[in-house]
């Protein structure tokens, strides 16, 4: 039985970036622009949809002690797939994300969600799960993305929104990636403590 | 064609020689764990994403079963309902969980449906 | 390149952390405590060193068969089975070894750092003495961060923190922090 | 030993069909990746053949691939053509554009940046006795710092790479940090004439890059030499 339930909740109950702290290489280190930070972020929602359709399918066939080979095979051949088509389809973004779309093979949030979830669910259910976490992966990435893009460069997806006297690029930098996460995870935090304290009165 | 015939040798070697060699060093290179350790980590993901602060699934089982990590703290599995596995398995007392383990035959798959039962 | 250069780029200049933002996770969850944070990093030197290694040789077959397109399955799947086998192996044949660094092997298939470095060399058309110096020396300055990393956690535990910043939205500040003093190392001239 | 071969022939099953599906998708991506790499090359060419004011230099531009190849002037069988102790390269093939009296050269070459190889397209354009730097595209700096040496590829900083005259290139080629002066944005011909590329003022707190681009471009001048064109 599908659970829409499953769809919803890694938007923001379960978001994987603010709330699951995984996949943290790729959410700092593409977001330099709106643009990569999109990108990327279909890309992990397209690997993610297909490998746990696969391993929700493949489920019963896997012997325990080689479940992990397996679960890797599976997702590194969907990532090669994905790395090729956008090679051969979307050159410029396939040059800028460079080293990290084969990196998504090694991303928590896949293997997670295919040990976590799809080893254990239909495939229906599996696929509003990935679905919902690879969206809410998305989002955060473009999120962050934008911020970054807006206050380091003054731009949002190549537009321009700000003057030059405002830039500051340390949120372009490596420092700011970190920085620009850091305060968004700080805002969220606050918001679910407010929840909290009211849920308390 | 010669890649696709290339790809499948190399792969299919690689598969055969992997899976063949993983089942049979598992199996040569046992350790003999303590049942609850074996079976918390059982319920665990195993994504050793490391998330948990611990290093990987076997030390949140281990630290877990220890008392030092509380039972959500495994951030993949909390929706998976790892928590209630957990604390399901701390109300078993050892005796029982012993018994349980002969009874099927160290299964632990098993002991954890029984356990959930 | 000079090994030298090599050394030092991936050590300080180019640091996994924080200037590629590889192993990240690892970089996160193990900083609690300093005595992990060792342990990790010695985990992690010994098997990126292998795993660049073995993934050179790999990829020097997967060239002449004209597979290069395979290399992320290859490396990945070799990877793991080999951390798997360590990790068994260390276990059985010497317990208190799996005690110090054994538990810290089977995070280590899903950290990026390591296929990340496999990737790097073959990307850099390194040769087998400049692909293992890279690995080494990439390692090297994983661990160094991480046992920083968790030196300034462990005495940041005591401190009044913003309820909101507790965790690792504190950690992610301070990791931004230490970032940017690393950025002082861009500008050496090698 | 019977089970550990039938765990190894599971495990070899989902290899295969792994192994099956991305090579029969690779074979039909191919076509596609490179078309997408050799547009992408050519649309370098193409820019390093215009002038500063966007005008072509010449008439006849290759389009297709058998037009660019008719064009290759030196190649050789590994992907190198010229090194030197640096590790800043020439790469294969260099091509060389023959119209009214004019010689444009076209090669890629790169130098060693903050993270790796910075790669660039550059021309040459040779008439009579005279030999000029026209213009710079540079295609890979995915390895370089976002805002800072990833501003290589802006085009007022490739604009100060570009029109260095036959006086600038004799002298090696420096960025303004290392040669130790400073011009003004009115002296930038002065400048370029020294050899001195003046970027203090457009791409603060980068050096790595920029000298990365300079070595480049230094071991295209040398490769040139040796051949004899200048």
């Amino acid at each position: 039985m599908a659970d829409i339930k499953n769809l919803t909740n890694g938007f923001i109950k379960q978001n994987p970036t603010f709330v699951q702290v995984l996949g943290m290489c790729p959410t700092l280190a593409v977001t330099t622009s709106a643009e990569n930070a999109l990108g990327m972020g279909l890309a992990v929602l397209a690997v993610l949809v297909m490998s746990n359709i696969a391993i929700s399918l493949i489920r019963k066939l896997v012997p325990d002690n080689i479940r992990i080979p397996v679960y890797i095979v599976v997702i590194a051949s969907f990532v090669t797939v994905i790395d090729l088509l956008m090679h051969g389809f979307t050159y410029d973004l396939w040059k800028t994300l460079g080293l990290f779309i084969p990196l998504i093979v090694v991303n928590c949030i896949i293997l997670g969600r295919a040990e976590a979830f799809a080893s254990k669910n239909g495939v229906l259910d599996s696929i509003f799960d990935a679905l919902g976490m690879g969206l809410g992966f998305t989002g955060s990435l473009l999120l962050l993305g934008s911020i970054r893009e807006i206050l380091g460069n003054g731009t949002i997806f190549g537009l321009k929104v700000m003057s030059e006297t405002f830039k500051m690029y340390l949120f372009i930098l490596p420092p700011g990636a970190f920085i620009a996460l850091g305060l968004l995870l700080a805002f969220f935090n606050s918001l679910t403590l407010k929840k909290q304290k009211k849920g308390g009165k | 064609m010669t890649i696709i015939i290339n790809a499948l040798i190399l792969m299919g070697v690689l598969g055969l020689i992997s899976g063949t060699f993983l089942a049979f060093a598992a199996k040569k290179f046992e350790v003999k764990e303590d049942i609850r350790v074996a079976v918390a980590e059982k319920m665990l993901p195993g994504v050793n994403c490391g998330a948990c602060g611990f290093p990987g699934c076997p030390a949140f089982a281990k630290a877990y079963v220890k008392g030092e990590a509380k039972n959500d703290g495994c951030l993949p599995g909390r929706r998976a309902g790892v928590p209630d596995k957990l604390k399901k398995l701390s109300e078993i007392k050892d005796d029982d969980l012993n018994a349980m383990g002969e009874k099927l035959g160290g299964d632990i798959q098993k002991i954890i449906e029984e356990i959930m039962k | 390149m000079g090994l030298f250069a090599i050394f030092v780029s991936a050590i300080l200049v180019n640091n996994f952390i924080f200037s590629r933002f590889l192993g990240i996770c690892p970089f996160l969850g193990v900083s609690k405590k300093i005595d992990s944070a060792t342990g990790m990093s010695l985990a992690v030197i010994f098997v990126m060193t292998m795993a660049g290694t073995i993934s050179w040789m790999l990829n020097q077959l997967l060239a002449v068969m004209g597979l290069e397109f395979l290399k992320t399955i290859v490396f990945i799947l070799v990877i793991a089975v080999l951390v798997q086998f360590v990790e068994f192996f260390i276990k059985k044949t010497s317990p208190s070894l799996y005690e110090a660094l054994g538990i810290y092997l089977p995070l280590i298939t899903t950290n990026c750092a390591v296929l990340g470095v496999a990737l790097l060399n073959v990307q850099n058309n390194y040769n087998i003495v400049q692909a293992i110096v890279n690995s080494f020396a990439s390692a090297l300055g994983f661990g160094m961060a991480l046992v920083i990393f968790a030196a300034i956690r462990e005495r940041m535990d005591n401190n009044d923190i913003p309820a909101p910043f507790k965790g690792t939205a504190i950690a992610l500040i301070t990791a931004g922090l230490l970032s940017m003093a690393f950025m002082g190392f861009s500008g050496l001239k090698i | 030993m019977k089970n550990y071969i039938k765990i190894g022939l599971i495990l070899m099953t989902f290899t295969l069909i792994s192994a099956f599906v991305v090579a029969f998708i690779y074979t039909a991506v191919k076509p596609y990746i490179d078309n997408a790499e050799f547009n992408s090359k050519l649309k370098a060419i193409k820019t390093v053949l215009k002038d500063n004011n966007d005008n072509y230099l010449i008439k006849n531009i290759p389009e297709n691939s058998q037009q660019l190849s008719a064009l290759v002037w030196k190649s050789s069988e590994n992907d190198v053509l010229y090194t030197d102790s640096t590790n800043a390269k020439v790469y294969s093939p260099v091509y060389k554009i023959e119209e009214n009296g004019k010689n444009i050269y076209i090669m890629t070459v790169s130098g060693i940046g903050f993270g790796g190889d910075v790669k660039s397209v550059v021309s040459f354009v040779s008439q009579e006795n005279d030999i000029y730097l026209n213009k710079i595209e540079v295609i890979d700096y995915s390895q370089e710092t976002p805002g800072l040496g990833a501003r290589i590829v802006e085009s007022a900083v490739k604009a100060r790479f570009s029109d260095i005259p036959k006086s600038g290139l004799e002298k090696t080629i420096k960025v303004n940090k290392d040669a130790g002066v400073t011009y003004s944005k009115d002296n930038l011909d002065q400048a370029k004439a020294n050899g001195v590329i003046q970027l203090t003022d457009i791409m603060t707190g980068a050096t790595i890059t920029p000298r990365g681009t300079v070595k480049s471009l230094n071991i295209a001048v040398e490769f040139l030499k040796k051949e004899g064109v200048m």
